[in-house]
């Protein structure tokens, strides 16, 4: 529970932020110090739990379907780590009171309290997914703190960002391989598993995406390059994080795994090779920098290479000794950034190229520097002495062959004679030599030392009674040892001498190697920095990027199109690789073609398919729209031929209509657009035609193979058998549509209906002009012809430019025609049930009415009152889903039909549903024609009407002022009928459709 | 049905719709040797107003001989033809306008002409 | 329950959208079009919680013989689906009525219509009733796309309806040939009988292609990133929350009626599982526009989606299933936000938006957290949703795990790359002091100044904040709905208690 | 079975035409391949029994499948509702080229 | 009967590849248009020569439709070839 | 009595009609081109719409003839008809055959006597 309270505290922390910054700006950091403190203090119990040889621990079920629980357990790892964390942070704050400017801090002030949040659950987690979900935090928390430092930031933080995700999906890998693999997300459950001594192919997978997650935060070579980027950020959240807390995640996450990978030969290899490259890598990289900071950057990255190669070593001596050295790092390395930013603060500059010499003027930074980069240089009777020494001591014993410890010494003790070198480069090129003193006499010196540098000695001061007494530490380490390596029995002795040992001797040669570079640093310095690696991380991450950007770029354009063209071939050649495969597979062991009353092909069959051959290759071929219009029209009706030969009246009917309906919807469309097919349109011929005759076989191979190869399907033995049982109509096709599947037809009629008013809303979302363009603006404008015509006054040129008398005709037999066809329509609507016939076929009946009048007058006028085709429409979907509706409320489904007698006549509510469905036809039909219809003639003339004006009339109803013009023109005398004479007294009459 | 009456009928009807067909044919194959579109359309008359009458015809002769002719049948028949005599004739004069009017070219061989030229000079 | 009201989520839709259609009242219409998707969620939801009771609840419309009529059929999988559809689509109808959207003619009884073809898809259990769902849906899909955008729609309106069609017509073949083999299109009769049956599992395949193809699965994936972000962002919002899901709901429901757990050429599935994720992620670096990458994050989460086809069992498909609720709720967040965004900036392109983090700093961390969430960090729905996927991916034989976490790693780490550019272009850098917007006509304008005190509203923002929200939610209360997803992974996966129910 | 034959012939047609940039052709493609699908389900009722579906005059042993047939009009309507609206497509700024949509100097992505 | 129904049928298939032939290769919209009308007739009479052999109840119908369409495409085509001038 | 007509009237079209359509087959079926197209000016005698109608489709029925365009009536002219005509050797045989058909129509409308009005 004390660890509940300790997260509490610092979620408290964090709530309070906004309010302590409100009142007190930068001086939160104090009350907020305080709240850490407190926060350790809440942690005490379980801290002495922990000594006493306890694991207090803590779980609520969080995603039980997961099997995750918010799970906390302390021990000895989460003692160090969350105590670094709680009082690094304490004094991180008190230092950020003075550092920062003055004013609102809420996000720095926010985000770290956030970040500590996360970091102490991370160490204390129990469950792998929460302690993903820290880890991640983490990762958030320090990109912002990161890109909260303006446009330097920004780059950097994004950089960051991005190789610490790398790195937790590497964790999150191995965390989902772990759960699966042991059953548990509990940590400590899933470490104790045993398959990490029996499969050593899944340690080694696993190992292996744990220590690059842990490498990327610990910034181990080839991540360690966001680190240096990291130095953006402002001073106190270097010295927090990248001294004490972030990096320090990996080390802990390393040491978490050890348990279960310490013995993993991956593990082994990886760690120390990585480490000590690191270690080496770091410490030259920091010898190159002029900038402190920088600097100090690099030297956490050689610090950090080396803890990671002990960890690697896997003994109990070794991860004592990382321990220990994870100590001192955090201690010296936090103080040394604080200071770095005390000099900053005091001269304006952290370029060692530019510094005064300082030593003189700030005798207490000089020294409490002194101190810390001792420490880190190794030097006795410091905490960094001791930690080093059991650094060597513990690579000695490296696993492999003998000679593998020595190297590794060898290389540790290289890289730090590197490090004592680079120390001397903090403590005498920032005090001592004074580069700057006599080139830059702008910078005034203003010694900013009271709190900055009080907080700044805290951790480096206190490593020097913890390196006098340094037993003090052999209790916590042990814990921390043993829970690195839970069967061990670790008995740490730290002291400053061990007797004559291969460490000290190699620490003495360090420290001669390093009094050579103090001697000789006036004349090394220069030379170091002017050989800068070439190559840095922000340009790898940069062309990582442009590399990206790279590969993107085709996928883009080649998937990415507005030509439809480009993504049917796509469509096509899935289809393609899909089914001739699949035929070359299924062909074999298909069975026989089925054997019926009939033979499987008719002889009328091959007429058919002879003659749509033709068609087709007429459609393909021609280059003129109205060819090829007439070409498919063929197709439609001598299809309908081989759907009747099908036995399907009714759908031979229904196609019937609906193809010469859709002919004449697309004749309509044709009178805008050009009379041939732009040539650049027309498909590569050879690249087409490939894809075509694939799909042709594809199709019909699959036709072939897969159809008519068994008897007839047992639905339709129970159609044949009892559809007119069931439903008392002859006509099956007619029930299947409007009873037993009256739900496809439903959603049909749905579909058909609301196409008129998608066209509808499609036309009213065009501009006019661009509906019904002016003839010079439009490109697909054909002027009227030269005729050769008696001049205007003659008769000859009457009877072809007068429309009327030429259309009186036609009126006169839709006078007779129209009522045949309203009657005819009606019987097929009623005949339906039993015959070939129904709702639709009825509709597409009236439809030709429709279109005959329309298409009949002597002038393009819309066709009916302007609103009657959505109301048709409307109405036509409501009455079919409230008739199914009635049966839902009055039998015991939805489109259940209901029969019933109504003076002896046999009624079905299902009819009621065709109602629904007539209506929507005739009135998808009534739009499309006057939408579709209008003819740049149409509009040229006085009074007629634009597209765009209909489809306002069609919703609005009919609009009065300039646009009420084809009501204005002079009303005729009356209609055409068996004794009018309009043609012999030369006066238009009153025309069909309005 | 005797079975004379049978085999009459369904010879008649065999015979009708041969020569519709063929009619049919004739005017296909004058659409392909006329020389404007006006002449084209003058041929249409053959299929529309021979050919397909005798075969819509010949169907209802086949059905009688069956004996599943009805008297719906027959009206159906008549409309159907008179549909093709009379409203597809009336059809096909806005379609000689319309080509008129589109600017169709007129086979220079056309003499008189009179949309052209006044017949009273 | 009574299974006779499931066609209810079909029929009310319906009747409302008929209702609209003669009824034009501006109030009447947003009620309606915000209304009947909530109401739909709402019964949804109370079906879901009935199922725990009675799994499957089916029920045979028109009351005909069970294999002979059409089969509506509700499991948790589906009640799922109509209650994330339904939320989904009340957000974007919401976001269009603050932009006014709802006022273009007619496109409140569309979205309706709409809102009743992806519920009818939903519930149905027999092929060819798909078939004409996905029409109804698709119908008013085609205007709402073309009505309201830049001028540049029409001409993606013609791709768009294109693509569909021709993909209509596959699914109607693949439906023939399912018939010609099987001789039924009732999925609970064909319940089991493909594995064993090559030529059945051809005609199947060419059904599994039409809905991939409506999906948007590499490599046929690429009329998505074309046609969505030509229209308004709030119709792009309501497309990627419906669509694509309703096909691979269909997937998921097809295979594992037919199929099982024997999922045929696993190979083939997990390359281009594999590619859709890669193909997706990486191709969201090569735009310059906040919703063509959105676009192409969306063909991403598709892919991601996809892993429990592969893998297959309850746990994968729970996983599938809370990654696509995920996916569907951050993406439809960050599309309402990058609307706002637009219509405040009059433009979404990375090039003429600039330093909105210091601007509108709302919307800013809003957008942020929806990136984490699609990328997978916390604290959002992304991270268990990755969570999710990757135990399902391991769960896998070793190879298929190994390429699959590793398909997802890399399309992670592609995907932040590319978003961490968009943030940076977008949000970061100075504020803009002037801006162009977008011409409707000549997608260029000149440089006007920026008024002062112009910022993204709050209102307008309001829809997409509100989905972000739910994504932070489902992370913070995943012990609450993980489990949902779960139960529906686990009703998807027990095919034969679908069918008895069906055939009962 | 020349259906297969008539099916191939048209799928093979109807492909050609939608490769092409003209959305008329497409349309065109379209309907060709719509056509098709009608013959693969009309295929899949097994053409060996083809008698129409009327129980007053049919022997229902003889009965061609009626399901398929009352899909194929399904389809056919449906396939009439979106050819309307596809030509509105193709009409709207009078130029149905898809090479050149109308275009508005806008790139896409 | 059957043999002239077949040997009309042959005939009335030349028709119409004929006419294909004459819409692919004509020059102006008015001839095409007329050969389009001649197609569409020869096709329904195709129809009715199979109603003859199938005894189907629905060609009687169809024939009157189509003979009623016909026209309406007629003037259709009428509209086409004007561009939609009456 | 106009019933009788109006029978006769059918089968003189009927007649006209085949004849017609052997002329064309005669032509189209013999090598080279024997047409004689023509395009004349008819002014009509029938005065109401129906016999207007009735003669312009007559005229397109019969092959070899066709009409191509309907004027109406205008300052004391009468309706005229412009009849494009494939077969006929002169202007005048396209004039005569139309008269004829036209009087047996108008006898069919208006009775026997009607039929013998000439031409304005
Ligand atoms: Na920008
Ligand atoms: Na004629």
């Amino acid at each position: 529970m004390s660890m509940v309270w300790t997260l509490g505290v610092l979620a408290l922390a964090v709530v309070l932020t906004p309010l302590l910054n409100r009142f007190l700006g930068r001086a939160a950091g104090w009350p907020l110090a305080a709240l850490y403190l407190a926060a350790t203090a809440t942690l005490w119990p379980a801290i002495a739990e922990v000594f006493a040889g306890g694991t207090p621990t803590f779980a609520v079920p969080w995603v039980e379907a997961l099997g995750v629980a918010f799970a906390l357990r302390l021990d000895g790892l989460g003692v160090v780590f969350s105590l670094i964390a709680l009082l690094i942070g304490a004094v991180v704050f008190v230092y950020s009171t003075d550092y920062l400017g003055r004013g609102s801090q809420l996000s720095f002030y926010l985000v770290m309290t956030v970040f500590t949040l996360a970091m102490v659950g991370l160490v204390m987690a129990d469950d792998l997914v929460v302690l993903f979900i820290c880890w991640e935090l983490t990762s958030l928390a320090s990109f912002f703190l990161i890109a909260r430092s303006g446009n330097a930031g920004e780059a950097a933080s994004m950089r960051t960002l991005l190789l610490t995700f790398m790195g937790g999906l590497a964790l999150l890998a191995g965390v989902a391989l772990i759960v699966v693999r042991t059953g548990t997300t509990n940590l400590t459950a899933a470490l104790a598993s045993d398959v990490w001594t029996t499969d050593g192919t899944f340690t080694a997978v696993v190992a292996t995406l744990v220590l690059l997650a842990g490498f990327t935060k610990s910034a181990q070579f080839p991540f360690h390059v966001w680190l240096p980027d990291a130095m953006a950020a402002i001073t106190p959240v270097s010295a927090y994080l990248h001294a004490a807390a972030v990096v320090k995640a990996g080390i802990f996450l390393l040491m978490r795994f050890s348990p279960a990978f310490h013995a993993a030969p991956v593990w082994n290899a990886a760690l120390i090779s990585a480490g000590l490259f690191t270690a080496a890598l770091g410490a030259w990289f920091a010898l190159t920098q002029t900038d402190l900071k920088k600097l100090m950057a690099y030297s956490t990255v050689s610090q950090l290479g080396l803890i990671v190669a002990t960890i690697g070593v896997g003994t109990e001596a070794a991860l004592a000794a990382a321990v220990i050295h994870t100590i001192a790092h955090a201690l010296f390395k936090s103080g040394l950034f604080m200071m770095v930013g005390v000099v900053d603060h005091s001269t304006g500059t952290r370029d060692l190229r530019r510094l005064p010499v300082l030593w003189r003027r700030m005798p207490l930074s000089f020294t409490v520097t002194a101190v810390g980069a001792a420490s880190m240089a190794g030097l006795p009777p410091l905490l960094g002495f001791i930690s080093k020494e059991s650094l060597f001591a513990a690579l000695l014993d490296a696993p492999g062959a003998a000679w593998t410890g020595w190297l590794a010494l060898v290389l540790a003790a290289g890289a730090s004679v590197l490090t004592f070198a680079y120390c001397t480069k903090i403590l005498f090129g920032g005090f001592v030599d004074g580069r700057g003193a006599d080139r830059d006499s702008d910078h005034e010196l203003h010694p900013h030392e009271g709190v900055m540098l009080g907080a700044a000695a805290v951790p480096i001061l206190t490593g020097v009674p913890l390196g006098l007494a340094a037993f003090l530490l052999d209790a916590p380490v042990d814990l921390a040892t043993r829970a690195a390596l839970p069967l061990s029995d670790p008995h740490a002795h730290f002291t400053l001498w061990h007797g004559i040992t291969p460490e000290l001797i190699a620490t003495l040669v360090v420290f001669a190697l390093g009094g050579v570079v103090i001697a000789r640093r006036a004349a090394l310095w220069p030379v170091l920095e002017a050989h800068r690696f070439p190559v840095d991380g922000a340009a790898v991450i940069g062309a990582l990027h442009d590399g990206l950007r790279a590969a993107a770029r085709p996928w883009v354009r080649v998937f990415v199109s507005d030509h439809p063209d480009r993504h049917l071939a796509v469509l096509f050649g899935a289809y393609l690789a899909v089914v001739l495969p699949g035929l070359v597979l299924v062909a074999p062991g298909t069975p026989a073609f089925a054997v019926g009353p009939v033979a499987l092909t008719q002889p009328v069959d091959v007429v058919v398919c002879l003659l749509i051959a033709a068609s087709v290759v007429c459609l393909c071929l021609t280059t003129s729209r109205l060819a090829a219009t007439l070409c498919l029209s063929a197709i439609g009706i001598i299809s309908t031929v081989q759907i009747l030969a099908l036995g399907a009246p009714d759908v031979a009917l229904t196609q019937l209509l609906v193809e010469s309906l859709t002919v004449i919807v697309i004749m309509l469309v044709l009178q805008k657009l050009p009379t041939h097919f732009n040539f650049k349109t027309t498909p590569r011929v050879a690249k087409a035609s490939a894809i075509a005759v694939g799909m042709g076989l594809a199709a019909g191979g699959a036709t072939w193979f897969l159809a008519a190869r068994r008897p007839r399907s047992d639905v339709a033995d129970y159609y044949a058998g009892n559809a007119t049982d069931v439903t008392s109509a002859q006509n099956i096709v007619n029930v299947i549509l409007v009873e037993f599947r009256a739900l496809d037809t439903l959603g049909e009629l749905t579909v058909l209906g609301m196409a008129g008013i998608a066209i509808l809303a499609l036309v009213s979302s065009v501009r006019h002009r661009q509906l019904d363009p002016s003839p010079e603006e439009d490109r697909t404008h054909v002027p009227p012809p030269e005729l050769a015509l008696r001049p205007e006054g003659t008769p000859a040129h009457r009877a072809i430019t007068d429309a009327w008398s030429n259309v009186l005709p036609m009126q006169l037999v839709l006078r007779f025609m129209v009522p045949v066809l309203v009657v005819l329509s009606a019987l097929i609507f009623w005949r339906g049930h039993n015959a070939p016939g129904g709702g639709f076929i009825a509709a597409l009946v009236g439809s030709a009415v429709v279109g005959l009048i329309y298409l009949s007058t002597s002038r393009d006028r819309q066709i009916g009152p302007p609103r009657l085709p959505i109301r048709l429409i409307g109405w036509g979907v409501v009455i079919a889903v409230v008739t199914g509706l009635f049966g839902l409320a009055f039998a015991s489904s939805f489109l259940e039909p209901i029969h019933g007698y109504l003076g002896g006549v046999h009624l079905v509510t299902s009819m009621l549903f065709d109602v629904g469905v007539y209506l929507a036809v005739i009135g998808l039909v009534m739009l499309a024609f006057n939408l579709l219809g209008t003819s740049g003639d149409s509009l040229t003339r006085d009074g007629g009407e634009s597209t765009r004006e209909r489809a306002d009339e069609a919703v609005e109803g009919e609009l009065p002022g300039p646009l009420d013009t084809v009501r204005g023109e002079p009303a005729a005398a009356g209609r055409v009928g068996v004794r009018s004479r309009f043609l012999a007294e030369g006066t238009p009459p009153k025309e069909l459709g309005r | 049905m005797t079975g004379t009456a049978f085999v009459v009928l369904e010879v008649l009807s065999g015979v009708m719709v041969v020569a519709g067909a063929l009619f049919v044919l004739v005017s296909a194959i004058a659409m392909l040797r006329q020389r404007d579109a006006f002449a084209r359309i003058n041929v249409m008359s053959p299929a529309t107003g021979m050919g397909l009458p005798l075969i819509v015809v010949a169907a209802f002769v086949h059905r009688v001989a069956l004996g599943t002719a009805t008297v719906t049948d027959g009206l159906k028949t008549v409309v159907t033809v008179a549909a093709l005599l009379v409203v597809s004739s009336v059809a096909t004069n806005i379609l000689a306008r319309a080509a008129y009017l589109s600017g169709a070219p007129v086979a220079p061989e056309t003499q008189p002409q009179e949309l052209a030229e006044d017949p009273r000079p | 329950m009574n299974p006779a009201l499931l066609p209810l989520f079909v029929a009310v839709p319906l009747l409302v959208s008929g209702l609209l259609v003669v009824v034009r009242h501006r109030l009447v219409d947003r009620v309606a079009m915000v209304g009947t998707p909530l109401v739909s969620a709402v019964a949804a939801g109370a079906l879901f919680v009935h199922h725990a009771a009675e799994p499957v609840v089916a029920h045979n419309v028109g009351a005909f013989v069970p294999g002979v009529a059409i089969p509506f059929v509700s499991d948790a999988a589906s009640a799922l689906m109509l209650v994330l559809t339904g939320l989904m689509a009340a957000a974007a109808a919401w976001y269009l009525t603050l932009t006014g959207e709802d006022r273009y003619r007619f496109v409140p009884p569309l979205v309706v219509m709409l809102i009743a073809g992806v519920n009818g898809a939903l519930l149905t259990g027999d092929l060819f009733n798909l078939f004409v769902f996905v029409e109804v849906m698709l119908l008013p899909s085609y205007v709402l796309l073309a009505v309201t955008g830049t001028w540049r729609r029409l001409g993606v309106g013609r791709v768009y309806i294109l693509v569909n069609l021709l993909t209509s017509t596959f699914l109607l073949l693949g439906v023939g040939f399912v018939y010609a083999v099987a001789g039924t299109v009732n999925l609970a009769v064909l319940q089991g009988p493909a594995a064993q049956d090559p030529r059945l599992g051809l005609a199947i395949g060419m059904v599994l292609l039409a809905l991939a193809v409506k999906a948007g699965v590499f490599p046929v994936h690429g009329w998505l990133p074309s046609a969505y972000p030509a229209t308004s962002a709030g119709i792009m919002a309501l497309f990627s929350g419906l669509h694509t899901k309703v096909a691979l709901y269909a997937i998921f429901r097809i295979v594992a009626t037919t199929y099982g757990e024997v999922v045929p050429w696993v190979g083939v599935l997990l390359a281009v599982v594999i590619a859709t994720m890669l193909v997706g992620a990486v191709s969201t670096a090569g735009v310059g526009r906040l919703r063509s990458a959105i676009a192409f994050q969306m063909v991403s989460g598709i892919g991601h989606i996809l892993i429990a086809l592969v893998v297959f069992s309850a746990a994968s498909l729970g996983a599938g299933l809370f990654y696509l609720a995920h996916h569907v709720i951050t993406v439809g967040g960050l599309l309402l936000l990058t609307g706002a965004i637009e219509q405040t900036y009059g433009s979404g392109r990375y090039d003429r938006l600039s330093g909105l983090m210091r601007r509108d700093r709302v919307v800013a961390v809003g957008f942020a957290l929806g990136l984490f969430s699609l990328v997978g960090l916390p604290p959002t729905s992304g991270l268990w949703g990755k969570v999710g996927l990757m135990r399902a991916a391991a769960e896998a034989d070793a190879g298929v795990a190994a390429a699959l976490i590793g398909a997802v790693i890399l399309a992670s780490i592609a995907s932040l790359m590319a978003l961490t550019r968009l943030w940076r272009e977008v949000f970061w850098g100075a504020p803009m002091d002037s801006y162009s917007p977008d011409d409707p006509e000549f997608g260029r304008a000149p440089r006007t100044a920026l008024p002062d005190g112009v910022r993204v509203p709050l209102g307008l923002a309001a829809p997409g904040l509100a989905l972000i929200a739910v994504s932070v939610a489902l992370f913070v209360f995943a012990g609450v709905f993980y489990p949902v997803a779960a139960d529906a992974g686990v009703a998807l996966a027990d095919a034969t208690a679908y069918a008895e129910a069906v055939l009962r | 079975m020349i259906l297969a034959v008539t099916v191939g012939v048209l799928v093979a047609g109807g492909t050609y035409l939608l490769l092409s940039r003209s959305m008329v052709r497409s349309v065109f493609g379209i309907a060709v391949l719509s056509h098709a699908a009608n013959f693969v389900l009309l295929a899949a009722g097994v053409p060996a029994w083809r008698s129409e579906p009327l129980s007053d005059t049919t022997d229902p042993a003889l009965m061609g499948d009626p399901l398929p047939m009352a899909f194929v009009l399904t389809a056919i309507v449906i396939t009439l509702a979106v050819t309307v609206v596809m030509l509105t497509f193709a009409v709207l700024g009078h130029n149905d080229d898809t090479h050149k949509t109308p275009a508005t100097g806008e790139t896409h992505v | 009967m059957i043999v002239g129904v077949w040997i009309a049928t042959g005939i009335l298939a030349v028709s119409i590849v004929l006419g294909l032939v004459r819409i692919g290769t004509a020059t102006d919209a008015a001839s095409r248009a007329v050969v389009g009308d001649l197609v569409f007739f020869s096709a329904i009479g195709l129809l009715v020569l199979l109603g003859m052999q199938t005894q189907s109840a629905a060609v009687v119908d169809a024939a009157m439709l189509a003979a009623l369409l016909g026209i309406l495409a007629t003037i259709a085509l009428a509209r086409i070839i004007t561009r939609g001038r009456r | 009595m106009r019933v009788l007509y109006a029978l006769g009237y059918l089968v003189w079209i009927a007649v006209e009609v085949v004849k017609g359509s052997f002329d064309v087959a005669r032509d189209t079926l013999t090598p080279g081109v024997g047409s004689t197209p023509a395009i004349v000016e008819y002014p009509l005698r029938c005065r109401t719409d129906l016999e207007v109608t009735v003669m312009a489709s007559s005229i397109t029925i019969t092959p070899g003839t066709i009409v191509l365009g309907t004027a109406s009536a205008r300052d004391g002219e009468p309706p005229v008809l412009y009849v494009h005509s494939l077969y006929a050797r002169s202007r005048a045989d396209i004039i005569a055959g139309l008269d004829e058909m036209e009087t047996r129509l108008l006898r069919a409308t208006r009775g026997r006597r009607a039929g013998e009005v000439q031409a304005a």
